[in-house]
């Protein structure tokens, strides 16, 4: 083993951390209100905007996120109208292509993972809630989201996980992050395998700390499905 | 040359092509999806089990196949395991390179992933199964697995649908990545063609449009499932 | 060893170099040199389509014999593969949109020779001042990558991106200024840009572009690299070369 | 008439599918009225304080809450509330008690007590948590306050949800079943509890099996059968000489 | 002694965290015993059948059944049964009922009730349907065989429920309140089953309210207390003069 190599790889590699995990918290965070907002049209009740919410998920869960991105970046600039308009001076630049178009698709996802986590919640208590006259926002608030958080953690926490490996396609688009660096020194060095490596241990310790965090959360929303502790305080 | 030509079935259209490689992506993401519904089973079981070293093994390979880039996981299986299977084959006499089969080192990659995606996806549906219903399964004195099978399976199967859907999604797009093993899947096929004929947005956007159909295929399976598993749920859900 | 058929890998998609046909048969200059190379070099040739991501580690790993791929021959690749003589050495020029206030930049049409290393010459100087300011996209890691880098790194912004093809189509898009690359690779996309872009400055040439394209293989394997590099001479001295280079590039590119 | 009327309700129908299980049901409520709901198991009775409370829509059929009337609006072929404001506000003033408790599992008891006077009502958490807890000693499970559902006895789960429905002070109580799951002692407690409420002016429909309470303090009682109202009246006249054959045999067993 | 016992339950105690919930049970049951577990709401009347069964795991004690003791082993501190197909075995032998029914809810009631039978006891499928069907019919919800549980009343579940138990022809069966859903007239209903089957033989445990079952119909009647036995005895006995204070007290309400 080349420790040199590895720790100079390794130092170049955590030098792009901070633009991966820009881009990861951007649009995981944007992306998670944009699934509650899709999802909220898939469940409300009106007709078009739940056909649009299914459209949309179809989409953008169906396609690679790599031609969703291309396309994002590449192809709205071909049109002149965009060229012109006034969203150009932001979507002229390569970081909030990337994170617009990794938005956009975690949003799909995350959207069908909470829609499989309301399903879960116990119909009779939310008739419940119904019937001391909660309903719309208070209800999902107070009873609905709690329960539906719960079951959909496990899932959800993989999707997240994943937007922090999603990252790296926006090399694609000159946003040049870990995965992206870590090729540019696979091409100059050939030591494929070592790069790798290196990249996948920022990966890996980047998501076990996301997954730690995840599971620490769905741990404090399961108190009523553990036994009482012991011995009282 | 016109779109149409390009598109088309005939010499000069990549219709056929396409269509292939289209095939190629089903059947590798098929072959992924059911390698890691056992795989995925098994380390659900091990999470939700009572011994500490199970429930370790399991965490470590959720964390594990979860958090690293899915390209080094597919380097790892087609590059060792190829090195592993010519190493072997040399003992043996042979000279030269004995790879795992691209379709294989493919599959079983993207198999190991999606186990790690489905792990999770079933722990969360087995955790919604009423605690009551297994304990009246348990009363009539069902035995593990046929309380596996009878009563956590099915309900599993009603909670977790709209996440194997994803799974699904998640896999159909790996199973891009599988091109370094050289197989010719969707996504490679439409790169060869752009790059060969310069016409990049176009075989983009019909690439993409393939794995829309194919979404859509299976958008239809999924939700046909679900309609199925759903026949006994009261329909609290949709009203005021 | 006893070499009696030979794999050899290329991507298949990187017209004209190489591409594949819509039939799935593969096409473009470098095919129709590796034929000939295998009949002087008196071996069976199978060609395979791969990915350029995984083609180094996957030539070592034995999966094919050669790499034939325009694969500029560099040190940092000596480190980890041997190369024949070069079959091809290309000239690099800049690109831009062709009604663009940087079209015809000075010194288009002209060609300049430079030396590994070389800056200060006078004519890119020239260049340096009326790019002042403005973007220049570059494919990463290349060797016109370090050039940019060296020359206009102080006065210009640069942006790296994976392919050429990202970086022409944002050529056009207008979110850079101008392109820098391979100069046949240039001629096959504006063709295929519709006559938007076009060359501006004068071509660069020489012994700064490294010796050239040549053929990868292992290191373990002197006796085929030995066995093409004479197929490679022959095909040289012949004319082979510059005939199918006239044929797919439209210009000879045979080393010089 | 209905400016008089606590809660009103006018020939109420519903169907699930092809089963009619509400055949047209009416009713009138003034203050302080008990009025005991009647009649064999799957006869309806849950379903019409379902409807009641909108939880299930009734096919047709008006009902009125202190004079209101509850709007309908048909849409798509189906009627349903046109005011959702509305439906909130009338059902925080009809409080309920489930046959199947319901408890909020995710919350400990004394949180699913403050539930809605805190979030629906708006009142102060702090005197909230304080009548809750006086709430919960008068059902006798202050020492659960801080236990999740999951880990109460089924009686305490019934004196919890009891506890739930009580907290919102509603003017009207709609009981299903609500001594079920206790033992004779706490039936007793709960039923003094409830007379107490009768006093106070609350008007309760009670879906009970407990023949003794329909006697003993109700004001009126229901006889259910097969989705219609097969008798009413005062308890000394529905348990005494004016008792129907259908009735009669229904009460026959009690105390058996 | 044990080898004439059906069940036999020697001094079981069970503790939930810092709570001591069973605090010394004991209690023998031979063939044709009904045996009524009168208590308070939470004194350990539903966590002492689920030991039995093994749902809970008793913190100490023995259990036997037919003359066969089931082993336990320590594990990690913590009591656990030594071989669980011994328990499965077991279990498949005693009948439970639940005060939460626990229906298998992607099951319609059918499939609820023949799926002990068929898939556990290995019976041929098309005799179970049949008896399924008698069974349904004898507690009156023939029509509902097709319906899921989700879409049953309260009263129909618990039959539901009962018929499930029933179908496994266990030879001791524990009935966790099994008539709280049901009408006066069901209640009877249901009695005048539980009465038939104990001529047959068959050994009953009936947690219940109902205290004219526990004076008519069993043979003895256990009064439980905070987790103990506070007295046992014939009904006569315990209903009689020889009523402790405590039992006398809990009694009292019945009747109104
Ligand atoms: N899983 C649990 N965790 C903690 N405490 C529990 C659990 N199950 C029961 N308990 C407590 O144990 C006590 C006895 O409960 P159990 O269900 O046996 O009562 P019960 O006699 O059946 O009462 P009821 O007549 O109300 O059904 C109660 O105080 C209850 O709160
Ligand atoms: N969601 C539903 N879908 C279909 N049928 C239903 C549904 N809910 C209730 N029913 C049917 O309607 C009838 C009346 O049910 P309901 O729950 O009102 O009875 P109930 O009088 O409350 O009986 P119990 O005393 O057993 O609780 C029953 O036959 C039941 O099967
Ligand atoms: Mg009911
Ligand atoms: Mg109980």
């Amino acid at each position: 083993m080349d420790f040199d190599f590895l720790s100079s790889t390794m130092v170049t590699l955590i030098k792009a951390l901070p633009v991966t995990l820009a881009l990861f918290a951007l649009s995981v965070s944007i992306g998670c209100v944009l699934a509650l907002l899709i999802l909220w049209m898939r469940v409300g009740g009106n007709r078009y905007l739940s056909a649009f919410a299914k459209a949309y998920v179809f989409v953008f869960r169906g396609s690679p996120l790599l031609i969703q991105m291309f396309l994002v970046f590449y192809g709205l600039a071909q049109f002149s109208f965009i060229r012109n308009g006034p969203l150009w001076p932001l979507l002229r630049e390569p970081f909030v292509c990337a994170v617009l178009s990794l938005a956009l698709c975690t949003a799909a996802y995350s959207a069908e993972i909470f829609r499989g986590g309301l399903r879960s919640v116990p119909p009779r208590e939310i008739e419940a809630a119904r019937s001391i006259g909660m309903s719309g926002f208070l209800l999902v608030r107070r009873i609905i989201a709690p329960i539906a958080l719960r079951y959909s953690l496990p899932a959800y926490s993989t999707e997240v996980v994943l937007m922090m490996k999603s990252t790296s396609l926006a090399s694609l688009v000159t946003v040049w992050e870990v995965t992206g660096v870590a090729q540019r020194l696979i091409s100059h060095s050939y030591r494929t395998m070592e790069v790798f490596l290196c990249a996948a241990a920022i990966y890996l310790v980047l998501n076990f700390i996301v997954l730690q965090a995840m599971a620490l959360l769905e741990y404090s929303l399961s108190r009523h499905l553990r036994a009482p502790a012991a011995r009282k305080a | 040359m016109s779109t149409l030509e390009l598109l088309g079935f005939g010499s000069t259209g990549w219709g056929a092509l396409l269509l292939a490689g289209a095939g190629i992506t089903l059947a590798v993401t098929a072959a992924a999806l059911a390698i890691g519904a056992v795989l995925g089973a098994i380390v659900a079981a091990a999470k939700l089990s009572g011994s500490v070293v199970a429930r370790a093994l399991g965490s470590a390979y959720t964390t594990v196949f979860r958090g690293i880039p899915e390209l080094l996981i597919i380097y790892l299986i087609y590059f060792g395991g190829s090195s592993a299977v010519t190493a072997i084959g040399q003992a043996m006499g042979y000279e030269g390179f004995l790879g795992l089969p691209s379709f294989i080192a493919g599959a079983l990659a993207v198999g190991i992933i999606s186990g790690s995606y489905q792990a999770e996806v079933f722990r969360g549906a087995y955790l919604a199964v009423a605690k009551g219903e297994l304990e009246a399964a348990s009363a009539i004195g069902m035995n593990r697995a046929l309380r596996f099978r009878r009563i956590i399976m099915p309900q599993v199967m009603r909670y977790a649908l709209p996440g194997m859907g994803n799974v699904w999604q998640l896999s159909l797009k790996d199973s891009a990545l599988v091109s370094v093993t050289g197989l010719a899947e969707l996504m490679r096929t439409s790169q060869v063609a752009a790059g060969s004929t310069r016409q990049y947005f176009l075989f983009f956007v019909v690439g993409g449009a393939l794995y829309l159909v194919l979404t859509s295929l299976s958008d239809q399976v999924f939700d046909r499932a679900e309609r199925r598993a759903n026949r006994s749920m009261p329909s609290a859900m949709g009203q005021v | 060893k006893d070499w009696k058929t030979v794999t050899i890998t290329l991507e298949g998609a990187y017209a004209p170099w190489n591409m594949t046909n819509p039939d799935g048969t593969l096409g473009g200059f470098e095919p129709e040199l590796a034929k000939v190379l295998c009949e002087r070099a008196k071996v069976e040739c199978k060609l395979v389509a791969s990915d350029w991501d995984g083609m180094i580690p996957a030539l070592n790993a034995g999966k094919f014999d050669i790499i034939m791929d325009a694969l500029s021959i560099t040190g940092e690749r000596k480190q980890v593969i041997d190369f024949t003589i070069p079959y091809a050495q290309t000239p690099a020029a800049f690109a831009t949109v062709k009604d663009s206030a940087l079209a015809n930049a000075a010194g288009s049409g002209t060609e300049v020779k430079m030396d590994v290393g070389q800056t200060g010459v006078k004519e890119v100087d020239a260049l340096k001042e009326a790019f002042k300011g403005k973007t220049i996209g570059i494919q990463a890691s290349t060797v016109y990558a370090k050039f940019i880098y060296d020359n206009f790194g102080d006065t210009a912004t640069i942006r790296e991106y994976k392919t050429g093809a990202d970086r022409d189509l944002d050529l056009q898009n207008g979110r850079i200024d101008l392109g820098f690359d391979d100069s046949v690779y240039f001629q096959s996309a504006f063709d295929a840009a519709k006559g938007e872009l076009a060359f501006t400055g004068p071509q660069i040439v020489g012994p700064i572009w490294g010796e050239g394209e040549g053929l990868g293989v292992r290191k373990a394997d002197t006796d085929l690299r030995d066995m093409f590099s004479a197929a490679i001479k022959s095909a040289l001295d012949d004319g082979t070369v510059k005939t199918l280079s006239e044929k797919w590039f439209k210009t000879d590119v045979s080393p010089k | 008439m209905a400016d008089t009327a606590r809660l009103s309700v006018r020939d109420i129908r519903k169907s699930f599918g092809a089963h009619e299980v509400l055949r047209g049901i009416s009713l009138e409520a003034r203050d302080g009225d008990v009025i005991s709901v009647l009649g064999a198991s799957g006869s309806g009775k849950s379903t019409f304080l379902r409807c009641i409370n909108l939880l299930e829509i009734a096919d047709a059929g008006e009902i009125w809450v202190d004079g209101e009337q509850i709007r309908m609006a048909q849409k798509g072929g189906r009627n349903h509330p046109a005011s959702q404001r509305q439906v909130d506000h009338i059902r925080s003033e009809l409080g309920m008690v489930f046959q199947s408790f319901n408890l909020w599992s995710h919350m400990t008891i004394l949180q699913n007590v403050i539930e809605g006077p805190v979030h629906v009502l708006k009142r102060p958490r702090a005197a909230c948590v304080e009548e809750a807890h006086a709430l919960l000693r008068k059902v006798g499970i202050a020492d659960k306050a801080d236990s999740y559902p999951a880990h109460l006895s089924g009686g305490q789960q019934q004196r919890a949800a009891i506890a739930r429905a009580l907290a919102m002070k509603p003017k009207v109580m709609l009981f299903d079943e609500p001594t079920s799951a206790l033992d004779p002692e706490l039936v007793g407690e709960v039923l003094r509890v409830m007379r107490a409420l009768a006093e106070e002016g609350m008007t309760m429909l009670v879906v009970t099996h407990e023949m003794s309470f329909a006697r003993n303090v109700s004001n009126r009682v229901i006889f259910m059968k097969e989705g219609q109202i097969e008798s009413s009246g005062a308890p000394e006249a529905m348990f005494g000489a004016g008792a129907t054959p259908a009735f009669r045999q229904f009460f026959g067993h009690f105390g058996g």
